[in-house]
């Protein structure tokens, strides 16, 4: 069901993207789907009652099923390229205000002459 | 206009994406075991087929039928990050260095600076008290990363709010981020130094030369805390830098 | 012989280091790119594992004659494109470093996730180095573009894994797995197209490179050509990679990527006719070239493909940086402003006429060598629509090329431009070394045009289809 | 046991699937962030409950704490330039 869900993350962030001009809200869109893919993994790599993938003492009995741990460190690494462009994302934003006063980039008018 | 032209679109790509995704994958419930041809599933077969038979004695459980390539971490997905997947790590913590470059590159542009937040004598106190929870529990996270879940970017982020709490509780408290750049950029080399070394040790860029002791132990898994401890160190201080640029605005009028 | 991985961690050890000593980032910056094309001529050929694990486990970087002639023209184009505008570097010397290493990760790296990472380092170090031009509303765009390129890229990426159970091209696209699952059906190209549409996000092909406009329109004499010459060269092999080991697989996506790839094409070569600005000329002609590159990749067909990619790496390096200067010293980049601008800077001009005629398949040129393997190919194959649309434009792109040289060399009339903002200044436009190097470069796309068969011979050993499973190499 | 799962896996679903409509939907910025945060806790619980801690630890700390920050203090700092939020 969580991977239903996060697929359906995955389209509101698109929506949200592509439905506004207001920089912040497009940079919300688009940390949506990231956060949708990362849940999509997440729930690719699980099994039914799937353990978590840490060795403890307890664990090795019944040790057949543990998730999969390789879906867990994709998705560690997707969390922090998110951040790092989050980051310039706004970084951007910022600039933008500095520059127009304004985060609607509709306000802009198009900035490039055609 | 543009919502109704946006959401028809996503209507439609959502539902070509789930039903092409639903023909491979099921949308609603899981497998009931991992693939065992799978990476990960042949990691964890490999890992567990070894630790089944020999669990008493931890001495054996070198995680695979190799040298002292494999890694010997408790936390498998740890094993993956720092070891079976390094390189890409390597590129991860890049991403988040370019991505601190770039905010320091564009936002210490000239022109007057100015500070944000106001603080309180709660706050204040606060801070005096948290900081040093914070700061003690970020290093334990990303020492203990090879045993315990978290690791080197939790413990790093959590560095980093430490500092953050000080900047917010303090409004002239100036963090002096030469220090931290230097910080950054020796843990960086280092990683590529070790890398550089398990080149040359054992022939393969990123390799586990270190002996990966008993698992369990702080002391255990070969490189692999030694690079979480780096990347903790590497990422604190890349967000602290990342802030406390944040944290100024440039006034215009 | 030294190991490939060094072509990506010496740049970024280097970034690193050169964030302890900022005063000398620039030199650290010149002696990474040195190293890195000295080191080119070194490397040891074949299959590296990373942290020697087994074949499932680690990643794999592959150095074979294809991404050999990659790693080339990124390196070398690098380095020759800092060597004239060095002065436009600036203080993003460690972004440069970090997106050469990038750049030759995509190119080498052989899992799918490794590409993922090393395609979002190479895009952010774009999106900082984009915002040279000061617009910031563009590079907004292209990041927004961008990221969302990499979520759809990691979905494809992550499918492909849940089905295949490894995230190694060759392994995913080797007999075993296509026995187990069968990816040739038509309605099972769901993860093809998501990884491809990723990937068109940075190679401009429309509609998913909105970004391009704004973006080159604001390059100046640095990014303007490193965009256009290397960024585009290090995702075009980077994709062929991908078109080679997975996309031969689905025959349902190579129809949609080369559909895509024929409008690209079409539109960047029509859109370049209507423009009057030379940035602009330029950019819609490296979308048209991109598109074309596409095609030949999608089709199989290597050595057009590596070739077009090589010239378009040339030529768009000497036009892109020769129209900054122009900017620069006159202000203005619209052609019909600047006539006669070559009158008094000959040889600039002569560099520049060369490109664009290579550019523009002039028989005797590189570009002619290009295009007349692209059609043979592709009417060896028995088609003839696609070869026939890309002749009409590939005419239309001659023709836009050779109306901006005449109009750039012809003095421009008594009285009619002679208000003192566009008159021809009497001042060179580079330094005598500068005009050397552009000059050398042009002799090359010259010479590789009259002895083609040298050149064809070089690129050839490059150009050889992509690897097998039996290539790899892992650890004990 | 496994009722109690499905159960709370529908719940995890509907509350992700509720909040990313708000923070899309919601015509305020600083609301359309807080859902954000909001989100990335309800990810949080979707990531314990599929078992990946660490995933959970690191999105705890990252996704709804540090990217909320930065958040908040992008538009806060502007404010006073006299832009309506």
């Amino acid at each position: 069901m969580i991977r239903l869900a996060s697929l359906i993350l995955i389209l509101i962030g698109l929506y949200g993207v592509f439905s506004t001009r207001n920089v912040i809200k497009i940079l919300v869109g688009v940390n949506i789907m990231e956060l949708g893919v990362n849940i999509f993994i997440i729930s690719i790599g699980f099994v039914n009652g799937g353990l978590a993938p840490i060795l403890t003492s307890g664990s090795f009995s019944s040790a057949l099923n543990f998730v999969d741990p390789l879906a867990q460190a994709i998705v560690l690494t997707s969390i922090v390229i998110g951040l790092g462009i989050t980051t310039l994302g706004l970084v951007f934003a910022r600039k933008i205000h500095v520059n127009y006063g304004t985060y609607d980039l509709s306000k802009i008018g198009g900035g490039s002459d055609d | 206009m543009r919502k109704i032209f946006t959401a028809l679109f996503v209507v439609f790509f959502g539902i070509v994406l789930l039903l092409g995704i639903s023909r491979t994958i099921p949308l609603t419930k899981y497998e009931d075991k991992i693939v065992p041809t799978s990476a990960g599933g042949a990691f964890i077969e490999k890992k567990v087929n070894i630790t089944t038979e020999n669990y008493k004695d931890y001495k054996d459980v070198i995680f695979g039928e190799t040298r002292d390539a494999e890694t010997g971490s408790a936390n498998m997905v740890t094993s993956v990050v720092v070891n079976y997947r390094a390189f890409d790590t390597l590129g991860e913590i890049t991403v988040l260095f370019l991505a601190a470059v770039g905010v320091s590159l564009l936002m210490g542009g000239s022109g007057k600076k100015k500070r944000l937040g106001k603080s309180g004598f709660i706050l204040k106190t606060a801070a005096g008290i948290l900081f040093p929870v914070m700061l003690i529990t970020g290093i334990y996270i990303f020492t203990h990363g090879h045993l315990t879940p978290g690791g080197g970017f939790p413990g790093g982020s959590m560095i980093a709010s430490s500092f953050l709490l000080l900047y917010l509780a303090d409004e002239k408290f100036e963090l002096k981020l030469k220090g931290f750049k230097v910080a950054e950029g020796v843990a960086g080399t280092l990683f590529i130094v070790i890398g550089a070394v398990g080149l040359m040790a054992g022939g393969y860029f990123l390799m586990n030369f270190l002996p990966t002791g008993t698992v369990g132990n702080l002391f255990s898994a070969g490189i692999v805390p030694i690079i979480y401890v780096l990347i903790g160190l590497k990422v604190g201080s890349e967000i602290t830098g990342v802030l406390s640029d944040m944290m100024t605005v440039e006034v215009h009028e | 012989m030294i190991n490939p991985v060094f072509m990506i961690a010496i740049p970024l050890g280097l970034a690193f280091i050169s964030l302890i000593f900022k005063k000398a980032s620039k030199w650290i910056l010149v002696a990474g790119v040195t190293i890195n094309v000295v080191m080119l001529f070194l490397l040891e050929w074949g299959s590296v594992a990373m942290g020697g694990f087994r074949i499932p486990y680690g990643i794999q970087l592959m150095l074979s004659s294809y991404s050999f002639t990659g790693l080339a023209v990124v390196n070398i184009m690098f380095f020759v494109i800092l060597l004239i505008s060095f002065d436009k570097v600036e203080k993003n010397s460690v972004v440069l470093l970090t997106a050469l290493a990038g750049m030759n990760g995509m190119i080498l790296t052989m899992d799918l996730f490794n590409l993922f990472v090393f395609m979002e380092i190479t895009a952010i170090s774009a999106y900082i180095l984009s915002m040279k031009g000061k617009k910031p509303e563009h590079s907004f765009n292209y990041l927004v573009l961008g990221s969302i390129g990499g979520v759809i890229f990691l979905l494809g990426t992550i499918i492909f894994y849940a089905q295949t159970g490894t995230l190694n091209m060759a392994i995913i696209s080797s007999p075993v797995q296509q026995s187990a699952f069968d990816f040739s059906s038509a309605t099972l190209f769901i993860p093809f197209f998501l990884i491809f549409a990723g990937m068109a996000v940075e190679a401009k092909l429309i509609p998913f490179g909105g970004w391009v406009k704004g973006v080159y329109g604001n390059a100046d004499r640095l990014t303007g050509p490193l965009f256009s010459s290397v960024y585009a060269a290090a995702i075009l092999f980077a994709m062929g990679r991908v078109f080679g080991e997975l996309f031969v697989l689905n025959e349902t996506i190579v129809i949609i990527v080369v559909i895509t790839g024929l409008i690209t094409f079409a539109f960047g070569e029509a859109a370049a006719f209507r423009q009057t600005k030379m940035r602009r000329i330029l950019l819609f002609s490296s979308i048209g070239q991109s598109g074309l590159a596409v095609i030949m990749l999608a089709l199989g067909f290597y050595f057009p493909a590596v070739l077009l990619i090589v010239n378009n790496a040339l030529s768009k390096f000497i036009m892109f940086t020769i129209t900054g200067k122009l900017q620069e010293s006159y202000g203005t980049e619209n052609y019909k402003e600047l006539k006669g601008a070559f009158y008094k800077n000959k040889m600039t001009g002569v560099a520049f006429s060369i490109a664009a005629l290579s550019m523009a398949g002039l028989p005797l040129f590189f570009g002619f060598y290009a295009k007349l393997n692209v059609l043979t190919a592709l009417f060896g194959g028995g088609n003839w629509f696609i070869p026939a649309v890309i002749l009409i434009f590939a005419i239309v792109e001659g023709a836009y090329f050779i109306r901006l040289l005449i109009s750039l060399w012809a003095p421009g009339k008594e009285g009619e431009y002679a208000d003192a903002k566009h008159a021809v200044e009497t001042r060179k436009l580079f330094k005598p070394i500068s005009v050397a190097i552009i000059f050398m470069l042009s002799l090359v796309i010259l010479a590789a045009g009259l002895f083609p068969d040298f050149a064809g011979k070089t690129i050839t050993s490059g150009a050889k289809a992509p690897f097998t499973m039996s290539q790899l190499k892992g650890g004990e | 046991m496994m009722e109690l799962l499905n159960i709370l896996e529908w719940g995890v679903s509907i509350l992700l699937i509720f909040f990313a409509l708000a923070a899309v939907v919601s015509k305020k910025l600083l609301t359309s962030i807080i859902f954000l945060s909001v989100l990335s806790m309800a990810a949080v619980a979707a990531f314990a409950l599929l078992r990946a801690p660490d995933v959970a630890v690191t999105e705890a700390v990252i996704g709804s704490g540090l990217v909320t920050f930065i958040f908040v203090t992008s538009i806060r700092g502007l404010r006073k330039a006299g832009d309506s939020i």
